[in-house]
């Protein structure tokens, strides 16, 4: 694959093979249903499809920005920080994959923001989706904060993992977290929602997961990342038609993955507060850097032409669907 | 009649008094060592030292103060052992590390040996490289991620690269420090000897220098087993097989401590395997071979 | 003066010691008694086979013996550095002070410094510590060499150091091995006397290895010959007043034992 | 008229030829070396062969294979470096990790030498727990990480207990390694001049075991500073201070290559200096003293 | 048949060498020379001060002197081990044969292994490397401990390892630096007589040191004396062949040098 034979006008080929990313993750679903229920296996036909397990964004970015693999699965902020810091020669967004599912949990006796003065709280990672959206948060209701920690609530960017354990010992007040953790720490350890990330934007929608693909990768095979959007559309679509089926899909593709699934209770609750979609709320990603640069965590950047959503359009086309929103910020 | 007595009678002088007990049992232990064959002291007592440990830790559970699944008891990490075994996952992920780890780690010293010997030898190229040798021995696995995966994708290519960056400065200034403490008089002996640059180095220098080398040898293989923990860790599963890093990362993302504990103690494992049935003897059997044995604990 | 003993040892010799000592040895107690003393090493052929000697306090013992024939091992079990394979042993409860045949300075520590460290680990203070040291180096005439290193020693100042070293312990039962191997003619006959004159001091009982049968002859109250493989101590000698003023006498003495030494080697060569 | 020549004129008996230049040579460097006060060529050969890498690296940039934002090259790296040390992280950072490097490595000396005298004097222990601290030193610092969490909290003290487990095992390690090549003679020496076992180990068994014992410390170092930057990506910023590692993960999250080579260097740098400023002068200091420098390239 | 030359040394011997060898020392071409040899370590004293002497091809030189007068300096300056401060030399291009004062074996090696190294880099292949080893072994009557480790042999036998070692390497030049030292009596004669013999065969220039003014008188053609504190050859002695065959002026002579060397060590203590 990846062949370049004659470099002033490459003739499009299929890929021999196509190497996908995603996290052993409940926001990831629609990777794992596409893998388990072989929709991707479908619509790929004749090109061999590997996957790759990632625990953490960066390891992702950094592969697929080598062409070490060539689509993933991935929260928009990698995204978005990879297409800056290359000028917009990583990576392309190709689709939506799921939205929503990220709130701020707390401890049961914090009942009021007010109460948040002097406290800690967690978020997965600095600069990340929830974490700026807390640090935005925090600023409208009043609060200052630093990136290095300081102000009127302390900010800890930890591993999600860590921060049940943390929250379970006491030395954690909240943390505004992704699915499936805020449903654990609110079934497992007794936290208590006290923001909906939902809330905060409109409709209720914002980005959770996204598919991106190398920028060379879809310039010389766009006909297999029509063939991957095919699959994630059938995958998004199972999801969406298969809700009682999905937790024991997830659960099984996660077994395989990362070796044990998740509670029935905890599934259950994450996938009540996710949506899968194939839309990916382009129109939020102005805000989403908006919040970022207020909560002095990024700095101003240009992303549009980060989106190509002409090849979705065209597969939501023939299915008969209405066409996906660049916002802008691409071609359609 | 002389009276046969294997253990030395020890009289005194004029008061009957004993001589230093101690004394004397140090040298009939150090003499007694010498003589048998394995040694089964040698794997019992460690045996029974993480025996004990083992019980602590299950008294300090049996005290409550934490909640199980944070700090599970070592009868709740063998049962996430046994089903991890069971499945098939413990003999995957240990097959692969360990293959990974001995094939890194050979080719490490394959690698260092000679650069090790060279810097050793040549004081321009030491005094030009040696810092920068002391410089990369402290870089952590993680900063060379990113540039393996540049180079080498997600291939074991890049797992071998950040393993023989972890390891390769180790050895190299393990080996160097053995040089440094050979005394000058091998050399010397070497030069009247007319012992060519190479013959220095391969008949003289390297022999001298071997315990301190396998002193280093000793860090270098903690260094590739640590930085092969972490390169299992950049991805799962795929082109890259699933080791014990990728295994007890996965414990960790599920914030599952059973699976955390069965890969602690499997690393543990393999840890205290290689230093009892490779090491240990290699050691011993230079030590001996040198009379550095007598007074020694080894 | 001889008596050649060639399987059992007079455990008490019948003469008193040289007169210019009045002490009787043979009255005295024994310091040091070895009882069929036998050693092996690993899974070799016996190194010491049926010692047997008695050392009586403040004798002065000279060990003769052809190289290689376990003289420093027999050293070494009287000090409790090495345990035999057989038989019983007395010695001083207290310990011995040891010289090695090698020198054994400890490189870290300059001449002094190892002969303070000696003094220190007797428990002696920190000012008489140094002044002690220096008469010691003095004594092996080495003042002005205290603060050199023994890598910057030459091979005799190494084994005056550890000569001064020895003496700085105060144990009653001192053995040397070889202590004066690598000195020049002239220094060793000053440190002969040196090494007397402490002996006559102190009392302290000497046992001294050495391949000078002159200086045996010369140092010595008694000598005894070790055979080879198996060592074991095959003929005494005391050495009178007599052989002491008379050079005669004393040549006499000198070829008589190196006439037997030659005999025990040749059985073997 | 004694003609007086520094070097010596080698000439050879019959035929006139010259010795071999070689040995010569050497012999030479060494006289001259241990005359001088400090030698620059010890600062200025690295500092050369650094920049000689810098220059390749430059050569690899242009050549253009990779793209900017992947390989930047040594001046995108020095502009963003820049710009780093501009807004203070830099300094932040190198300080923070600094102070936590040095004194988690003090900590460790000071734990780790007398436990490691004690398993290195007494068999017993050291059958025991000596293959023990072998598996520990492999360990991977991650497994710390969730043990420190629960019983620290992201407190600093997370951030020494990994740094600690980290260099502790090292340095044992280290100072058993260099006990056990201690000649026996030195040993029975300090019997025969009566030191018990407390002054036999101080008097007698540190100070020969020395130079092996620097040579752990430099690996525990290693150790300790690698567990530190592994320590210090487990919470980046928060009640846990900004460090160098933080700073690599952070560059990492951001994708930005020219803070993850900034924060490389510095490490790469902190590495060089430590080598050169503390570890190469004691290390020539005791090799020295000890005349272990002839013939040495330290 | 003595002169003592306090500063100047005479370059070539007037005297004809012993009747055994047919050879003339004088009209040999100089093996060694040693022009206003100077030698200071560091900081400290001179060791060796304008030290001047001419050793011809297939001469058996012996050196006296004090201990830590600057012999074994002298040897390593010969040897190329180490740089004089001041001065000039002219040695063999193609090294020497040295034993050094401390047998310096490599202890990885068993006593057959460290011959067979010294062998093996002078080029001979294994199977004549093995014979002469045991050749070798023999001569200095070890054969029956070749297989031990150094670690293993007696003071005296690891001397002997090391006297082979030396005699393995094939050179023109052979330095020692007190090879008999630490051998009793007896076994020292044989060596002598084992040394002189290979002297006599293979035409070798050889420099010893010894402490053993007779060992000297012995062996040696002729015996420089060097001074202590600077270094300095003060007198030398020619040997003749009537000092070997008469007792009485080989004593004459040993008296002599001992009293000269007496003579040097008071000027110092
Ligand atoms: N550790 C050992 N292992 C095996 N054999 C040994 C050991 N130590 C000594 N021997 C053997 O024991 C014998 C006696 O050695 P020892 O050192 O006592 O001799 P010695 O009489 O002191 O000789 P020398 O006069 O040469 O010093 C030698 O044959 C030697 O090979
Ligand atoms: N590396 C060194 N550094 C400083 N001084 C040294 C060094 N090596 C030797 N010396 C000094 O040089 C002098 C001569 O030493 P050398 O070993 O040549 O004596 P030697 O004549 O061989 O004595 P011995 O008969 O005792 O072996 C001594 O005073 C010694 O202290
Ligand atoms: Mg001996
Ligand atoms: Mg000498």
């Amino acid at each position: 694959n990846n062949t370049n034979k004659t470099p002033a006008a490459p003739v499009p080929v299929k890929a021999a093979t196509l190497k996908l990313g995603y996290f052993p993750n409940v926001t990831h679903a629609p990777a794992i249903v596409g893998l388990q229920e072989g929709l991707f296996a479908k619509s790929l036909d004749g090109t061999a499809l590997t996957t790759q397990v990632f625990n953490a964004g960066p390891a992702a970015i950094e592969a697929l920005s080598a062409g070490a693999i060539d689509a993933a699965y991935i929260g928009p902020n990698p995204a978005i920080n990879s297409y800056v810091k290359s000028q917009g020669e990583s990576v392309r967004i190709i689709a939506g994959a799921t939205s929503g599912g990220a709130q701020l949990v707390v401890k049961p006796e914090i009942t009021s923001p007010a109460q948040l003065k002097g406290k800690v709280l967690a978020t997965p990672q600095l600069g990340g989706t929830q974490d700026v959206a807390l640090r935005s948060w925090l600023v409208d209701q009043g609060f200052k904060t630093t990136p290095g920690g300081g102000g009127d609530v302390i900010i800890n960017p930890t591993d999600n993992a860590q921060t049940l354990k943390l929250f379970q010992d006491g030395k954690l007040d909240g943390a505004w977290l992704p699915e499936p953790w805020a449903s654990r720490l609110v079934l497992e350890a007794g936290a208590k929602v006290l923001v909906n990330e939902a809330d905060l934007w409109d409709k209720g929608e914002f980005s959770t997961t996204i598919l991106i693909v190398n920028k060379k990768f879809l310039a010389e095979h766009p006909q297999t990342v029509t063939s991957l959007l095919e699959g994630h559309v059938a995958s998004v679509n199972w999801l969406n038609d298969n809700k009682t089926q999905a937790a024991e899909v997830i659960n099984a593709g996660l077994t395989k993955t990362a070796g044990k699934p998740l509670a029935q209770n905890v599934i259950d609750r994450s996938l009540t507060e996710l949506t899968f979609n194939v839309d990916p709320l382009a129109g939020t990603f102005p805000t989403l850097l908006d919040h970022g640069v207020k909560a002095g965590v990024t700095k101003e950047a240009d992303i549009s032409g980060i989106f190509d959503l002409g090849p979705i359009n065209a597969v939501l086309k023939t299915a008969g669907k209405a066409a996906v929103s660049a916002a802008g910020l691409g071609s359609e | 009649m002389p009276e046969k007595i294997t253990a030395p009678v020890l009289k005194s002088g004029t008061p009957e008094e004993l001589r230093s007990v101690e004394a004397g049992l140090d040298s009939l232990q150090s003499d007694l060592d010498v003589r048998k064959g394995f040694d089964w002291s040698r794997v019992f007592l460690p045996v029974g030292a993480l025996a004990v440990l083992l019980l602590a830790w299950q008294f300090y559970v049996s005290l409550g103060l934490r909640r199980r699944d944070q700090v599970p008891g070592p009868l709740d990490v063998l049962g996430s052992l046994g089903s991890l075994w069971a499945d098939g996952t413990v003999q995957e992920a240990l097959g692969t590390s360990l293959q990974r780890g001995i094939l890194g780690f050979t080719i490490s010293v394959l690698v260092a040996t000679p650069i090790g010997l060279l810097l050793a030898q040549v004081q321009v190229l030491r005094r030009a490289f040696g810092p920068l040798i002391s410089g990369l021995q402290v870089l952590p696995s993680v900063a060379w991620v990113p540039a393996a995966i540049i180079w080498f994708g997600l291939t074991d290519g890049t797992v071998y690269f950040v393993v023989l960056m972890g390891a390769i400065p180790s050895i190299i200034n393990g080996l160097i420090s053995g040089v440094d403490q050979i005394p000058p008089e091998f050399r010397r002996m070497g030069q009247v000897l007319g012992a060519s640059r190479w013959e220095m180095a391969v008949r003289v220098v390297l022999p001298a220098a071997l315990p301190g080398y396998v002193a280093g040898l000793k860090q270098g293989w903690a260094f590739s087993w640590r930085s092969l923990m972490a390169a299992e860790i950049i991805a799962v599963g795929g082109t890259l097989g699933f080791g014990l890093g990728s295994m007890l990362e996965q414990g960790r993302q599920l914030a599952d401590m059973g699976i955390v504990m069965s890969a602690i103690l499997t690393i543990l494992f393999v840890g205290i395997a290689v230093e009892l049935f490779i090491f240990a003897p290699v050691e011993k059997r230079l030590l001996r071979g040198r009379g550095l044995l007598a007074g020694s604990t080894r | 003066m001889s008596n050649s003993l060639p399987t059992t040892v007079e455990t008490a010799p019948e003469e008193p010691g040289r007169g210019r000592l009045a002490r009787q040895p043979a009255a005295r107690p024994a310091a040091v008694v070895l009882e069929n003393i036998g050693k092996r090493f690993d899974k070799g052929l016996p190194v010491l086979d049926d010692v047997n000697a008695v050392v009586r306090q403040g004798e002065f013992v000279a060990l003769l013996g052809a190289s290689g024939c376990g003289k420093s091992t027999l050293l070494n079990i009287i000090a409790g550095l090495d345990t035999p394979s057989a038989g019983a042993l007395e010695v001083p409860s207290d310990g011995a002070a040891f010289m090695f045949q090698d020198s054994a300075l400890f490189p870290w520590l300059s001449a002094r410094g190892n002969i303070e460290l000696a003094l220190k680990l007797r428990g002696m203070g920190r000012a008489e510590r140094h002044a002690r040291a220096s008469e010691l180096l003095d004594l092996v005439r080495l003042g002005h060499s205290a603060d050199k290193r023994p890598h910057e020693l030459s091979g005799g100042m190494r084994q005056r150091v550890a000569l001064a070293r020895s003496l700085a312990q105060d144990r009653p039962l001192l053995l040397m091995d070889e202590p004066f191997a690598a000195l020049d003619a002239i220094t060793r006959d000053l440190l002969h006397d040196e090494l007397e004159r402490i002996w006559a001091e102190t009392g302290r009982t000497i046992i001294f290895v050495t391949h000078n049968v002159r200086e045996a002859v010369r140092l010595g109250q008694r000598v005894l010959l070790l055979s080879s493989r198996p060592g074991r101590v095959v003929a005494q000698w005391d050495v009178s007043e007599e052989h002491r003023t008379n050079a005669g006498k004393a040549g006499e003495l000198t070829s008589e034992i190196t006439g037997k030494l030659r005999e025990e080697i040749r059985r073997h060569a």
